[in-house]
């Protein structure tokens, strides 16, 4: 019984283990429960790294729940997985990466920032139940327990929004709007499950996609997962709940928030991929995401520069660079029916996209911690109200820059890489899309210049004369953000060649995931 | 030296390359920098920004804050902004609305295709 | 909010014993007749909805107070959990006491037979788990959500 | 014939229906938490209607002999979960109207939007 074979498994239970802990460790003793919390978060990325070498060198791991061996898809005589499975394929654990990483932060930023609220137990309980959600949704590979796992991700982080809302009214109002909204896509995904269960008789993914005949139910299913997935990571149309609740929210919590966005993304591409793949018309649905994408990469842009809230303007880029995913991802699927397109330039594109994932992660949880950070300072975050904050807090200033030049795509820095592979393939897909691409680049860049110049440039302000730096946690947190950032900027190839490809190619052909389930036959 | 070497699609990128490239371009730049003028006297009315004679003003009030830096820009993109801004109007029908209104968009292009 | 009459109240706290036993009842045979844990939870949670409503918030928040409650959902959670993990020697979830002979062990009788409780291997002690976690989780959201109600009124009658 | 199979088929339709018109439609925070709620019961109905089988008994049986047919145990276990999660979201969403209460005085989303633009 060496634990190394229930690893799978382990990197979802033991938060859910410290989550229904941590009230009772609060009581006995209240002041480090957040070291506690940041032990077992840091735990778990150790075991997601374990995890994803494994799973990178021996190819995807499965994990049957309560079976009499962990490999048994399929019980005697029976010819579907009856139980749930997890199942991690290069996609999976990519995304498991991106979920450890930023939890782990967001604990060890929350020790000082969350240092003077009351009710510390219920924020590290919700925080970890947030990140068994988010874990879960990436590693599941069975459509029901995915609902399950959306749905407890989005009732902590509706909990975690709104933590501040006892003492006043937004934090509340933007919960409100967060949950209402997800409860509608909870139940369209419920729905499309109970479309796939009624007419396949089986709730796991690699089946269900062994089986599809894409009948016109089939066809609701996929409009419904489609617009509500979409939804759930911020597209533009449905995407004004992001700006209100990553605004309320904690520091870290939106950070975390960003990171449990693209979970959804990933259920997006993991849906469309993996379930449907070339049964479905792929130019079709291909061109639905392109355009999601390039609507949101305009609007999110233009939004955000006219904002004064710096968290508000922050949350529209989120909304533009996911754009920015869907876009890469969308050509890559427009072109999946002919394969010398996919060939030239699709999964090119897809990489560019994935890689994005990735890169947004980083950079834009290091804004929202630098935001955060002249928040605890300051105490406002109106940008008309800041002035002068760089005399005194240069760290921040600089992990500002870093995180500013990497969302705007300037070359040494992450974004540039994943955006320069964005521009080049799209551009042989339809020049337009690149073009309008490099236009939201310089309106990004633009909106951040007017961020530094507001909250850092400028003379000393007396109300802000003797602020201090922000202590050593906060600031450990920004600097690996900040380190990862220039690592991936400097050599992008090494994460291009060993993570992202590989994860590209794991969605790309749908025989790879299926007859993971079915060789266990 | 294909450490740090990106294909991408088509053409490559090398961010190690490129930032030696920046510090010797750099070096050439200060060292013209550094052939410049010298006999100027420094915080004398010679340093000071030229406001066709205007008096200096404190760098206090001078400060731009936030929502007028980019005036201009906003300005001129009114009646694209003006409908945009209270297209967002953060009325919790309206979130829903625009769910169901995309997903009837979807419906239509997938359901003929 | 004010307390009910006298006969609400006595014929109340005469029948809050029998909803609560009748809720564990559904609870513990949760995997034999229709019931289960979450259900039984609820059953007993509607006994405290129901000591809210006649009794008024603060003399409830007495009896039942909230920290009790939130320590025993947790450990209602804990245990769960921890049964889960102790089937790790073979899988996550694995019932390891079923046809085991111990506590819940017995192995089913075949054909029509009123249901035996010690078949259900693992699954009566979760949901002995789950109940203990729902009643105590409802008796919090509803003392909490009252609460709120009742400061608003204090608040409205202050200004 | 076609109409009464499926009659459930068609409540859940109007169910869920329902369900969006009063979240588009309706001003109150509580009725768009009704509205949710008629949505998750909509998709329920929709999850137990699709396990039945005609003249079938309930699947409590302990080894049952084999020309019983029984109702798909499966669809319920679904349907058990999403009243768990549906009640887990009304909690939450009434609790946050309370404190929107508290801090706006109004439940009307027209008044209850400080957070736009």
């Amino acid at each position: 019984m060496n634990l190394l074979t229930h690893i799978p498994v382990l990197v979802i239970v033991i938060p859910l283990l410290a989550a229904f802990a941590s009230p009772i460790i609060g009581k006995l003793n209240k002041k480090n429960l957040g070291l506690f919390v940041s032990v077992i978060l840091g735990i778990t990325l150790i075991l997601t790294l374990i995890l994803a070498t494994n799973v990178l060198t021996k190819g995807p791991a499965i994990y049957v729940f309560g079976g009499e061996d962990i490999s048994l898809t399929h019980p005697s005589g029976l010819f579907a997985p009856i139980r749930i499975i997890f199942q991690i394929d290069a996609m999976s654990i990519f995304m498991g990466l991106i979920a450890s990483l930023v939890f782990f932060l967001a604990s060890v930023y929350s020790l000082s920032y969350m240092k003077s609220h009351e009710g510390l137990e219920k924020y590290y309980t919700l925080l970890l139940l947030l990140a068994t959600g988010m874990s879960g949704m990436v590693y599941t590979g069975d459509t029901f327990n995915f609902f399950v796992f959306l749905e407890i991700a989005s009732i902590a982080s509706v909990a975690l929004i709104s933590f501040k809302g006892t003492d006043c009214g937004e934090p509340a109002e933007a919960g409100l709007k967060y949950i209402v909204v997800s409860a509608i896509a909870g139940s369209m995904v419920l729905f499309s499950v109970a479309i796939f269960y009624g007419q396949y008789n089986v709730l796991n993914m690699a089946t269900i996609a062994e089986v599809m005949q894409f009948t016109q139910l089939d066809k609701i299913a996929l409009i419904l997962l489609v617009t509500v997935l979409a939804m759930k990571a911020g597209s533009v149309p449905m995407h004004m709940w992001t700006p209100d609740s990553y605004s309320e929210a904690p520091a870290a919590i939106t950070m975390v928030l960003v990171a449990v966005s693209q979970a959804s993304l990933y259920a997006l591409f993991r849906f469309t991929f993996t379930l449907y793949n070339i049964k479905m018309n792929t130019v079709a649905v291909g061109w639905i995401i392109i355009i999601l994408g390039v609507l949101s990469m305009f609007i999110g842009v233009t939004m955000a520069i006219i904002q004064k809230d710096i968290k508000r303007l922050m949350a529209y880029h989120a909304v533009s660079q996911t754009g920015y995913m869907l876009l890469g991802v969308g050509v890559g699927l427009a072109v999946l029916a002919n394969p010398i397109a996919l060939e030239t330039f699709g999964i090119k594109a897809m990489e560019g996209g994935i890689f994005h994932i990735m890169n947004h992660a980083m950079y834009k949880g290091l804004l929202f911690l630098t935001a955060g950070a002249l928040f605890f300072r300051t105490g406002t975050r109106d940008l008309n109200k800041m002035g002068g904050l760089g005399n005194n807090m240069i760290y921040t200033a600089v992990f500002f820059i870093i995180g500013a030049a990497a969302i705007a795509g300037i070359p040494p820095f992450n974004g540039f890489a994943s955006k320069l592979i964005i521009y080049e393939s799209v551009y042989q897909f339809n020049p337009l899309l690149a073009i309008i691409a490099m236009l939201v680049s310089i309106l990004t860049l633009a909106s951040f210049v007017k961020v530094f110049h507001s909250a850092f440039l400028g003379p000393k302000m007396e109300q802000f004369k003797d602020v201090k730096e922000v202590p050593k946690s906060m600031l450990f947190a920004m600097a690996t953000l900040a380190f990862i950032i220039i690592i991936f900027g400097l050599f992008p190839d090494l994460v291009v060649k060993n993570i992202v490809h590989p994860a590209v190619m794991a969605l790309i052909n749908q025989s790879s995931y299926t007859e993971v389930i079915l060789g266990g036959m | 030296m294909n450490i740090g070497l990106l294909e991408t699609g088509s053409g490559s990128w090398n961010a190690i390359i490129w930032i030696v490239m920046v510090v010797v371009i750099g070096i050439v730049v200060l060292w013209v920098r550094s052939q410049g003028e010298e006999k100027y006297k420094k915080d004398t009315n010679q340093t000071k920004p030229f406001l066709s004679g205007n008096p200096e003003v404190s760098k206090e009030d001078s400060h731009v804050s936030a929502s007028h830096i980019y005036w201009g820009f906003t300005e001129a993109l009114k009646k694209y902004y003006k409908p945009l801004v209270t297209l967002h109007t953060g009325d919790l029908n309206d979130y829903s609305g625009w769910i169901v209104l995309v997903m009837a968009i979807i419906l239509i292009i997938v359901g003929v295709s | 909010m004010k307390q009910m009459s006298r006969v609400v109240r006595t014929i109340s706290s005469l029948t809050f014993g029998y909803i609560v036993i009748f809720g564990f009842y559904v609870i513990i045979y949760g995997h034999v007749t229709p019931g289960g844990g979450f259900q039984g939870g609820v059953v007993v949670a509607s006994a405290f909805a129901l000591l809210l409503v006649v009794y008024g918030h603060n003399k409830t928040e007495e009896f039942l107070n909230t920290n009790l409650l939130s320590f025993a959902e947790s450990t209602g959670l804990i245990l769960f959990i921890a049964l889960a993990f102790m089937g790790l020697g073979v899988s996550f979830f694995y019932n390891f006491l079923t046809n085991s002979g111990g506590l819940f062990g017995h192995t089913p009788v075949s054909g029509v037979n009123p249901g035996d409780v010690y078949t259900g291997g693992l699954i009566p002690l979760m949901e002995l788990a789950v109940g203990l976690e729902v009643l105590s989780a409802m008796g919090v959201i509803i003392l909490v959500i009252s609460g709120g109600a009742a400061s608003i009124k204090k608040k409205k009658e202050k200004s | 014939m076609v109409v009464v199979n499926n009659f459930p088929f068609i409540t859940v339709v109007i169910l869920i229906s329902l369900g969006i018109y009063t979240l588009i439609f309706k001003k109150n925070l509580l009725k768009i938490a009704i509205g949710i709620i008629l949505m998750g019961n909509g998709v329920n109905l929709f999850l137990v209607s699709l396990g039945y089988r005609h003249e079938s008994i309930a699947p409590i049986y302990t080894n049952a002999p084999e020309e019983t047919s029984m109702v798909m145990p499966t669809a319920q276990a679904l349907t058990l979960t999403n009243i768990v999660i549906g009640l887990a979201t009304t909690a939450l969403i009434l609790s946050l109207a309370v404190a929107i209460y508290k801090h706006y005085g109004t439940l009307d989303t027209d008044k209850a939007r400080r957070l736009r633009g």
